[in-house]
């Protein structure tokens, strides 16, 4: 058993180590095109001058994109809706970084970057830009792009108190330097094992964001008086909020809403959008993909978005068929019969979209609880591993979510390089009796009607809280589990928290079991969040210990000492070694089993209107690997006949 | 104007007005008859509030049947539902539900059921009406997302919409009554000084003070404190409407006549308000308070749709529209939306009990 | 006259004002702030901040300061400047963000308050004329069923049988086309093709009441001796109820107008909420679920000031309407 | 129908439905209204006189219905038309109403809109029926203001009711009336609600303009004075039916039916004596529910035969006068050959000399301060009572006269202690010492209140309707030094006091909604007695009530004060019913006294020129052909808010001299020691009540 999963890691490794070269390659086949189509909304530009041809316009190695169907027709208006503030959903469009996900997750490939190389020893990254790639204004982007950024946005105190930790190794900043004109390197004195994954997610956007030429004017160090002027002219007077309000770095939404600002995106705005009812973004005539047919990409002239914060009017649009792709949050289970219900009428069709996480929601213990019998019992593996079997996860599926999934345990999903199935299936079968003996190995002693009690004498009960406004399945959810765990004598109380409440409940150090995400479980994704896999996230004790070396906090026991010095290993290393590292860290958690799981999330789907062509299936949801945005947008089309 | 007994006293001649009056009169029945169904929802209910049966997420209502054959063919008399075949579809997301004329759950009176404690006091297992086997389930309402039955869980929140209502009233109206008599019994700046609070309070839109307060509960509160809390946010803006009729009723009824004699008669304030005030208004108050009630339960439900009501397993009318409270609810298990009658039904009643009330009020009035 | 506007408004401004505290501070009681919120919104899609990053927006968006100082910069601000602060949930600034959108909160109310009065009045009037008659039963009985069906599942039914049975296009006032169209006849045709449901769940509950109340005044006045006096005067009885009770029963609804319209105004959120509507009412309840201080307060006191108003101009109304009040008003004796 | 009747109305009955029964309202009245002459319909309240005057108008309401007889009635064009047979809203029934018939009502200031100005009500009345411009109609109802004796009638087109004095709102009223020259006018009740100067104003004016536009009025009043003043022929009802009806001279002189002549003895009035003691009419007139059998006025009919009287119904029995009843066959009594009525029937015997002092009030103001203004800082000073002073003897009645407005009841109820004064000092003998009863803490107040007793004058609203009797009049015996705490010792009081007022003390368990208005008033003055008080205040105690109640009322006032040597302060607007009642009489003006006198003095020779214009308009009723017209008082009282420089009766006096403009006058003792505030008090010879009624008391 252990041998063979390290025979996986180690297959794995070979593949991610020749990934460097695998990009080069897919760079050269570019060059088959002598020239290139465009759409026909540009042509009138380009024929009076305003713009140049598109040959001038693509890159000299433009990325091929594969198309998920076929060849693709230009125009149309791909209609989505938002729900208004806090524009994670900007990721449909935004999601353009140096290096990026493939479409399925399981590796990392060429964007901005078509190439580049990595040291043995991990400390330095090389990424090669390609020549003649241009801004959205037409100026060419070049690596001192990169560097302007790293320089006067990211460790702009200025700006931000320090830069994100990816770019931080053992309190290193990292060196980022401009080799050539399309050749930019990032360099640590230590490894940096996790650089590329950390690029190709979310926070990875940042780096190819910010146009030196544009952006120069913004900063107070590089134009002092053209700033005051700017800040006086909007009448701020602190320079953070209005970089902020007016420029914006990563997570403001700021950073999309001015037309001028250059973009390597698919689609840019014509003028301001934030706050308005409904917008529309234009096509980037210096966009930097191709298709195999060298046509400029992307084939969608319009992308618009209407506004509809409540879920429900979100639904009613995406049922009336406005909308080409229903938003994940109303993409669940549940509303699938009012999707099918509404299917003809809406003209769409479910494409399924795999979630990246690793289970639907975990148990997590705080083996450090204030309240040490308490914690003396969660310490206690038993007792996790009665409760898992207590749990009739089949009936939870059947009842909870439509009989999608399987019994799971927190573990990484079935197609990920790091799939074991003692991990993912051990302690799920329903089992009562097994259950109780297990608890009675930790807490024998029970009343008249069958609860377990503590030393005292006091019923022995756990406290889950639930918020509802996140995941109010999850409420349905716990009513069932609190009826299996008080059927084996182990009293349950479930609090129902908000949005609002639950805020005042993070992070107090009395909270009793948790019940949260277990996401990151698809590809290589567990890589970067094995923190995820330990105790309670708010349990800092043991971490505090091992953080600071033993001035602070709890000593943990030797097994989970030693997992967390594996956490801390496995971004320092890198290729085969990394594997070899994960693949110790998961076995003793595997062993150790800190957290219990419920089911593997299965039976997600998107409803995506008949016109809109393209969409790979199955799709994939997720954070770090910010799903659905790596589907390739720019290849999708909508048919002829309605656009 | 001559008045059939002349020992009648006041209330006496209210309620004969009262009877008068159509329907204020079946308000009244059917306000008794849903605070009845909320003092005994336990027995009432076919099943508890929180069993739930996997098999029947979404099980639509039944139809009560009354014969069935027995072995030689005859039609016998026996009350019954039909049970299901159910069939997941994943396609369609849905569950299918075709009734099994083999599958008869014969239903009978006062029969075995889940247990619970009658008013915390007694423990019980019977129910009024049910299936006969205890393990056999019955959806007059149908089902909801997780098999329980609506029905049941319709009848067991009548008692917290019921009373959150009339607990909520009660509150409103000791503050009402104690700010609006303070501010109508010594006018002045006193009285200005409310009149001004009253005011901005009025004019304050509601939602940001519900939202607000709401909050503010804290979240490890036990369901029973939570409720009480709701009531009291609830009350918080209802205070004021009430107090202004008070205020008004004593400032009108401070320079009557009979006032001023019991001033007169040598009686002290807190006597002349108790005494004499209070009853000359009494009638008129439980009208109004009879007309707050249905705002207090429709005001529940919207706190509920804001998500910042009472929360699961508590279950109250306004906990089960917002569970229905979805599109797909309408479009594929409207039968969620039952409890919303009986909001309808308790407004109703509840207001039409205020309107004969309120014209029952004065019994000089012709 | 002048000194009774002048002495109204500034009573006005007093109570916005002290609205405005107390509206600050209810929305700064639940726990957490505007940065815990996003920290939490992030987390649930499996965004993690770093603890320097949560520092920063904290200090950006100005959460380091006191309650106090918060409002003081605010309250300041708008006063010196007339600036009301910034959204920190859409990134820009207040004003923007309420200009357009309490325009439709306006317009919707008033809608909603003329299609209570078109309904009600003659509904009322009826009823207290024809008193008992089946017409008064069934007005009566139609009337409380709005009442008692709460406003949010009225919305929702009407909302799906809009788009399922007539394929009407979901949320908003305006069609796709118009919604950043200049304003136009089209435009306003459009706007009311799509009010017809806001203004149908918003007006019921008030309706009822409405008529409730039209006819219980009316009631009273029919049987005063002007309306004696009149019918002696040979006047048909139409012309008579309308020249004579139905302008005075209307005095007291006149002076609950203000209740009516902070109704509506509160009514407003949930009915824009489950319709989708860009009105003021759901950027409330977003702001203050997230704590976007600045927009929330600004909302508060934007709305609270309309209802201000629209006490003022119940009075106006009811000054145009009884020349006692006008009087009175004259003569310097009302508040 | 005779030619020179315009209306006749023929045998009519009405009924009403309320709350499913039938409630027969009119039964078989029948009257003639001649052209050109006033008929007055006469009775207690509840006796069908509005009801009458409605149908004929066919404005009744949708719950009533005529059940049988005619109303006759010549339109302009000659048609004869019979109204009773007509619907209410029928065109030709609308087009005669309120064009050829046209009413006014009692109380203007309900009767109006207060939402439109008089001229719109008024042009409204003419454009109803004729089709003339709104300027053509705006220029006649000026010309009708003016005629109606409205000052200033193009400013006054545009005020509202409520800016005019009651006067001026009674002649828009009546000028409304006569916009389409109405043939007939219904006046119900048009000068009960007035002043009696205004009444006498009043009055004059609907004389003139009878002459003036030839119509025929029908006068419905309850108040034999005013019919004497102004009736060709009388019409008196009593529970829906016509008991009596003639011409006005025979209905006084020779009254036939015992109802009218009871009516007319009930009527206080001065009589150069003012000893009297009232002939009541027992009981009340019952409910229409319980219509007695055979002759309605039987039930209280000092002559009812009961073998004849209960059991069938009158005929009409025609003669000087028509009456409905059985006397003249049963026999008549001898006191109803005499010519005149007999208004007294037994002497006041006063108890012993009045020496001590029971009641001081010195220098008594007391002014309301209202705030207006911007920022309130404006104040308003509402002068209700300027420096009263008087007092009063022990066993004695002081009667407190005074148009409404003038300070009265508020100085009453100061003295009462309901308002603390806001100036001078009230002292009250208690134990033989007099002590200062205003400005007491609440405690001693308390204390005092015993001695001091209020009787409201709204027998209604005066009592609690939650508390039973035995509650209402034992409350004062719960507090105070003198509370009695044994319940047996409580309940003797009051069943004792409750007999003493004539109430059954069986009956003091029942609510007050239980009891007529004139048993609710006994209540009230048990309640006052309840502690043995030396004082009582009496706050126009009688003017609610019918003119057979009223008497029963001032009777048991004058038999109280004579058992138990209670101290009145009487406070009324009516002369009539304080000649009745006082020793002494106090005028009131605009919160000063302006004479204080005894009774007799003061009737027969006023010092005070106010006091001269009030007597001038007292009516009695009696009828006097040719009576000398004294010019009525015109204008009205000064603002309290603003009251003018020097005498505020100046404006209005006959004699004021330029000083009077400047000084106020204060109350001082003339020549003659008598105490008047004027300044020309030694120069004037005033006339009182000289007329002598040719039915000589006996």
């Amino acid at each position: 058993m252990k041998k063979s999963l390290f025979n996986k890691f180690f297959r794995f490794s070979i593949i991610t180590g020749v990934l460097g070269f695998t990009a080069l390659s897919n760079s050269a086949q570019a060059q088959s095109c002598s020239s290139y189509n465009e759409a026909p909304m540009l042509a009138s530009a380009v024929a009076s001058g305003a713009l140049p041809a598109v040959g001038d316009r693509v890159p000299e190695e433009p990325l091929v994109v594969e198309v998920a169907e076929q060849i693709g027709v230009y125009g149309g208006t791909m209609v989505d809706t938002t729900g208004g503030n806090r524009l994670a959903e900007f990721r449909h469009f935004g999601y353009e970084p140096l290096v990026r996900w493939s479409v399925d997750g399981s590796e990392i490939v060429p964007n901005v970057a078509k190439s580049w190389q990595i040291s043995d020893d991990a400390t330095t990254y090389t990424f090669q830009l390609r020549k003649g790639m241009k801004w959205s204004d037409g100026e060419e982007f070049t690596a001192d792009d990169i560097v302007f950024w790293w320089t006067y946005v990211e460790s702009n105190k200025d700006i931000q108190s320090k830069p994100r930790g990816y770019m931080v190794v053992k309190g290193e900043q990292a060196t980022v330097k401009a080799v050539d004109k399309h050749t930019v390197q990032f360099s640590w004195s230590n490894p940096n094992g996790l650089l590329l994954e950390n690029l190709a997610s979310p926070y990875g956007v940042r780096v190819v964001q910010f146009a030196e030429h544009y952006h120069r004017q913004f900063i107070k160090g590089l134009n002092p008086d053209g700033v005051a002027k700017l800040m006086a002219a909007d009448g701020s007077t602190d320079y953070t909020q209005w970089w902020n309000a007016t420029v914006g770095s990563y997570g403001k939404q700021s950073e999309y809403n001015n037309p001028a600002r250059p973009s390597v995106h698919g689609w840019i705005p014509k003028e301001p959008f934030l706050g308005k009812e409904q917008f529309k973004f234009e096509r980037n005539p210096y966009y930097f993909k191709v298709d195999k047919a060298c046509n400029q990409l992307p084939y969608i002239d319009y992308r618009q978005w209407v506004l509809a914060a409540d879920t429900e009017i979100q639904l009613a649009k995406s049922l009336t068929g406005e909308v080409d792709i229903s938003r994940v949050n109303i993409s669940t289970p549940a509303n699938r019969s009012v999707f099918f219900e509404n299917m003809k009428q809406g003209d769409y069709r479910f494409v399924a979209a795999d979630s990246a996480d690793m289970n639907v929601a975990n148990f997590q213990f705080p083996e450090n609880h204030p309240d040490t019998f308490r914690a003396s019992v969660y310490r206690d593996k038993n007792f996790r591993v009665g409760l898992s079997h207590a749990i009739d996860r089949e009936e939870l599926i059947d009842v909870v979510f439509l009989g999608q999934g399987e019994p799971y345990q927190v573990a990484p999903r079935p197609r990920s390089p790091f799939y074991s199935e003692k991990m993912a299936k051990q302690y799920t079968e329903y089992d009562p009796e097994l259950a109780s003996e297990y608890l009675d190995k930790v807490l024998s002693k029970k009343d008249s009607d069958g609860f377990r009690l503590r030393p005292n004498g006091d019923r022995f009960v756990v406290v889950i809280a639930v918020n509802k406004d996140f995941k109010s399945d999850w409420v349905d959810m716990m009513e069932l589990i609190k009826g299996y765990w008080e059927a084996v004598g182990v009293e349950t109380v479930i609090e129902v928290l908000s949005d609002a409440t639950s805020i005042s409940r993070r992070g107090a150090a009395d909270n009793d079991i948790g019940l949260w995400l277990s996401e990151n479980g698809a590809g290589r994704l567990p890589l970067l969040a094995p923190n995820d896999l330990l105790g309670a996230d708010n349990d800092l004790d043991w971490k505090k210990y091992h953080v600071t070396g033993g001035k602070e906090g709890v000593e943990p026991p030797a097994n989970v000492k030693r997992m967390l010095e594996l956490i801390d290993q496995i971004p320092l290393v890198a290729g085969a070694k990394q594997d070899a590292v994960m693949g110790e860290f998961l076995e003793l958690v595997t062993d150790n089993f800190p957290r219990i799981g419920i089911a593997l999330p299965a039976g997600n789907y998107r409803a995506v209107s008949n016109r809109l062509r393209n969409v790979p299936e199955p799709l994939m949801e997720g954070w770090m690997y910010p799903g659905i945005s790596p589907a390739n947008f720019s290849t999708f089309y909508i048919t002829k006949d309605k656009q | 104007m001559s008045f059939s007994a002349e020992n009648a006293s006041y209330g006496t001649l209210i309620w004969r007005r009262f009877r008068r009056h159509r329907l204020g009169f079946l308000g009244f029945l059917f306000t008794i008859f849903i605070y009845l169904v909320a003092a005994f929802t336990e027995f009432l209910a076919p099943h508890s509030q929180s069993t739930y049966k996997a098999r029947d997420v979404y099980a639509p209502p039944q139809s009560l049947r009354f014969f069935v054959q027995d072995r030689s063919g005859q039609e016998i008399f026996q009350l019954h539902v039909l049970g299901y075949r159910s069939k997941v579809d994943y396609d369609s997301g849905k569950r299918t539900f075709v009734e099994d004329p083999r599958k008869i759950i014969p239903l009978g009176f006062w029969v075995r059921g889940d247990k619970y404690d009658l008013w915390g006091l007694v423990e019980f297992d019977r129910h009024l009406f049910g299936p006969i086997k205890k393990s056999d389930r019955v959806y007059f309402f149908g089902a909801d997302r997780l098999g329980r039955d609506v029905l049941s869980r319709t009848i067991h929140a009548t008692r917290v919409s019921m009373t959150i209502g009339l607990v909520g009233v009660a509150l409103s109206l000791i503050l009402g009554i104690m700010i609006g008599g303070i501010s109508g019994f010594f006018g002045g700046f006193i009285d200005l000084g409310i009149q001004r609070m009253i005011e901005i309070l009025q004019s304050i839109p509601s939602i940001p003070l519900w939202i607000g307060l709401a909050a503010a509960i804290p979240p490890t509160a036990p369901p029973i404190q939570t409720y009480f809390l709701i009531t009291i946010i609830l009350s918080i803006i209802g205070w004021t409407g009430l107090a202004r009729v008070v205020r008004g009723r004593f400032m009108a009824l401070k320079d009557e006549d009979f006032i001023k004699a019991a001033r007169l008669d040598g009686n002290r304030p807190m006597r002349i308000i108790f005494k004499y005030m209070l009853p000359n208004f009494l009638s008129h108050i439980i009208a109004v308070v009879t007309l707050a009630i249905p705002g207090m339960i429709i005001a529940e439900t919207s706190l509920s749709f804001l998500g910042i009501g009472l929360r699961q397993p508590v279950v109250s009318w306004g906990v089960l529209l917002q569970e229905a409270q979805n599109l797909k609810s309408i479009s594929t298990a409207p039968w969620l939306f039952l409890p919303g009658f009986a909001v309808v039904l308790a407004v109703l009643s509840l207001n039409f009990l205020g309107d004969g009330l309120r014209d029952a009020g004065d019994p000089y009035e012709t | 006259m002048l000194s009774f506007l002048v002495r109204r408004l500034s009573l006005m401004m007093i109570t916005v004002f002290v609205i405005t505290v107390v509206s600050f501070f209810i929305i700064i009681l639940p726990p957490g702030d505007f940065v815990d919120r996003i920290v939490l919104e992030a987390n649930q899609y499996g965004e993690v901040f770093e603890e320097h990053e949560i520092a920063d927006l904290r200090r950006m968006y100005g959460l380091d300061q006191s309650a106090f100082e918060q409002y003081l910069i605010w309250m300041g601000n708008i006063l010196f400047r007339g600036d009301f602060g910034y959204s920190f949930g859409w990134d820009v600034p207040v004003s923007e963000l309420i200009s357009q959108r309490l325009g439709l909160t306006t317009t919707l109310s008033i809608v909603t308050l003329m299609f209570i009065w078109i309904v009600a009045i003659p509904i009322g009037i009826y009823s207290a004329v024809r008193k008992y008659s089946l017409g008064d039963y069934a007005a009566t009985f139609v009337g409380f069923v709005g009442l008692a069906v709460p406003n949010f599942l009225l919305a929702l039914v009407l909302l799906y049988i809009s788009f399922r049975y007539f394929g009407q296009s979901v949320g908003g006032l305006f069609s796709p086309e118009y919604i950043n169209a200049p304003w136009s006849f089209d435009k306003f045709l459009d706007l009311l093709s799509h009010l017809w449901i806001p203004t149908i769940v918003l007006g019921t509950a008030g309706t009822a009441e409405v008529i409730r109340k039209i006819r219980a005044n009316l009631l009273d006045e029919l049987h005063r001796p002007y309306v004696l006096t009149a019918r002696a005067k040979g006047l048909t009885e139409l012309n008579l109820v309308i020249k004579y009770p139905v302008r005075h029963s209307l005095n007291p609804f006149v002076s609950d107008l203000n209740d009516l319209f902070v109704k509506i105004i509160s009514g407003e959120t949930i009915v824009a909420v489950v319709l989708g509507l860009q009105t003021t009412g759901p950027l409330l309840l977003q702001a203050l679920k997230e704590e976007d201080l600045y927009l929330a307060s600004s909302l508060i006191m934007f709305l609270s000031f309309l209802a201000v108003l629209g006490t003022l101009f119940s009075d106006l109304c009811l000054m145009l309407l009884d020349p006692r009040i006008r009087r009175q008003a004259r003569e310097g004796e009302m508040m | 129908m005779r030619p020179d009747l315009l209306m006749s109305v023929q045998g009519l009955s009405v009924s009403f439905w309320e709350e499913k029964r039938r409630l027969q309202a009119l039964k078989e009245v029948s009257f003639d209204i001649p052209k050109s002459k006033t008929v007055c319909l006469v009775g207690e309240s509840g006796c069908g006189k509005s009801v009458t005057a409605r149908t004929l108008l066919g404005i009744t309401g949708a719950n009533s219905k005529i059940d049988q007889g005619t109303i006759h009635y010549t339109d302009p064009s000659g048609t004869l038309l019979d109204i009773a047979g007509l619907k209410p809203d029928s065109r030709v029934l609308r087009r005669l109403r309120g064009n050829d018939a046209t009413m006014i009502f009692q109380e203007p200031m309900t009767a109006l809109s207060s939402f439109y100005t008089i001229g719109n009500q008024i042009v409204e009345a003419l454009r109803q029926h004729e089709r003339v411009t709104k300027n053509q109609a705006r220029a006649r109802a000026i010309e009708v203001l003016e005629a109606v004796g409205m000052p200033d009638p193009q400013t006054q087109m545009e005020s509202y009711t409520f800016e005019l004095s009651g006067g001026q709102r009674q002649r828009a009223m009546i000028a409304m009336a006569l916009m389409t020259h109405p043939r007939l006018l219904i006046a119900d009740e048009p000068t009960t609600a007035l002043d009696v100067t205004t009444q006498a104003v009043i009055l004059d004016l609907m004389r003139t303009i009878q002459k003036k536009f030839e119509m025929s009025i029908l006068f419905i009043t309850h108040d034999l004075g005013v019919v004497s003043e102004i009736a060709d022929e009388v019409v008196v009802m009593y529970l829906g039916e016509v008991v009596e009806s003639g011409p006005v001279e025979q209905i006084f002189s020779n009254p036939r039916h015992p109802y009218t002549r009871a009516l007319i003895s009930a009527a206080p009035h001065y009589a150069g004596n003012q000893e009297t003691r009232l002939p009541v009419i027992p009981g009340i007139v019952p409910s229409l529910f319980e219509r007695p059998t055979g002759c309605a006025f039987s039930t209280r009919c000092q002559h009812t035969k009961s073998e004849l009287c209960n059991k069938d119904r009158p005929p009409i029995n025609l003669g000087s006068t028509n009456v409905r009843c059985f006397l003249e066959r049963a026999g008549v009594p001898e006191e109803f050959k005499k010519k005149g009525v007999t208004t007294v029937s037994d002497k006041r015997k006063k108890t012993e000399s009045l020496a001590n002092v029971a009641l001081q009030v010195e220098s008594v103001s007391r002014q309301f301060v209202k705030r207006t203004g911007l920022i309130r800082r404006k104040e308003k000073t509402i002068r209700a009572v300027t420096e009263v002073s008087l007092e009063i003897k022990e066993g004695e009645t002081l009667g407190l006269v005074g148009e409404s407005g003038c300070g009265k009841t508020t100085l009453g109820q100061t003295i009462a202690g309901l308002i603390d004064p806001s100036d001078g000092k009230i002292r009250l003998a208690i134990g033989g010492q007099m002590r200062e009863i205003s400005n007491l803490s609440e405690q001693e107040r308390r204390n005092a209140w015993q001695h001091i007793r209020f009787v409201f004058q709204d027998p209604f609203a005066s009592l609690n309707p939650r508390m039973t009797v035995f509650e209402i009049v034992s409350e004062s015996l719960r507090n105070g030094p003198s509370r009695i705490e044994d319940r047996r010792l409580q309940q003797e009081r009051v069943y004792e006091v409750l007999e003493r007022v004539g109430l059954d003390p069986a009956q003091s368990d029942r609510y007050p909604h239980a009891f007529s208005g004139g048993q609710r008033q006994r209540i009230g003055i048990a309640r006052a007695l309840a502690p043995k008080p030396k004082i009582v205040i009496a706050d126009e105690p009688v003017s609610a009530l019918d003119v057979s109640v009223q008497a029963q009322i001032l009777n048991l006032f004058q038999d109280l004060q004579r058992d138990l040597g209670l101290t009145y302060l009487f406070v009324s607007h009516d002369l009539n019913v304080v000649s009745n009642i006082s020793d002494r009489v106090a005028v009131m003006y605009a919160g000063r006294i302006v004479e204080i006198a005894p009774t007799a003095e003061i009737y027969s020779s006023p010092r005070h020129p106010y006091t001269a214009a009030l007597l001038s308009a007292v009516l009695t009723p009696e009828y006097t052909p040719n009576k000398s017209r004294i010019e009525p008082l015109q204008g009205h009282p000064p603002n309290p808010a603003n009251l003018p420089p020097g005498c505020s009766f100046a404006s209005r006096c006959a004699f004021a001299s330029s000083n009077c403009h400047q000084n106020s006058p204060t109350l001082e003792f003339d020549d003659e020691g008598r105490l008047v505030a004027c300044h020309r008090k030694n120069e004037l010879t005033l006339s009182g009540i000289t007329r002598v009624s040719g039915n000589e008391v006996a």
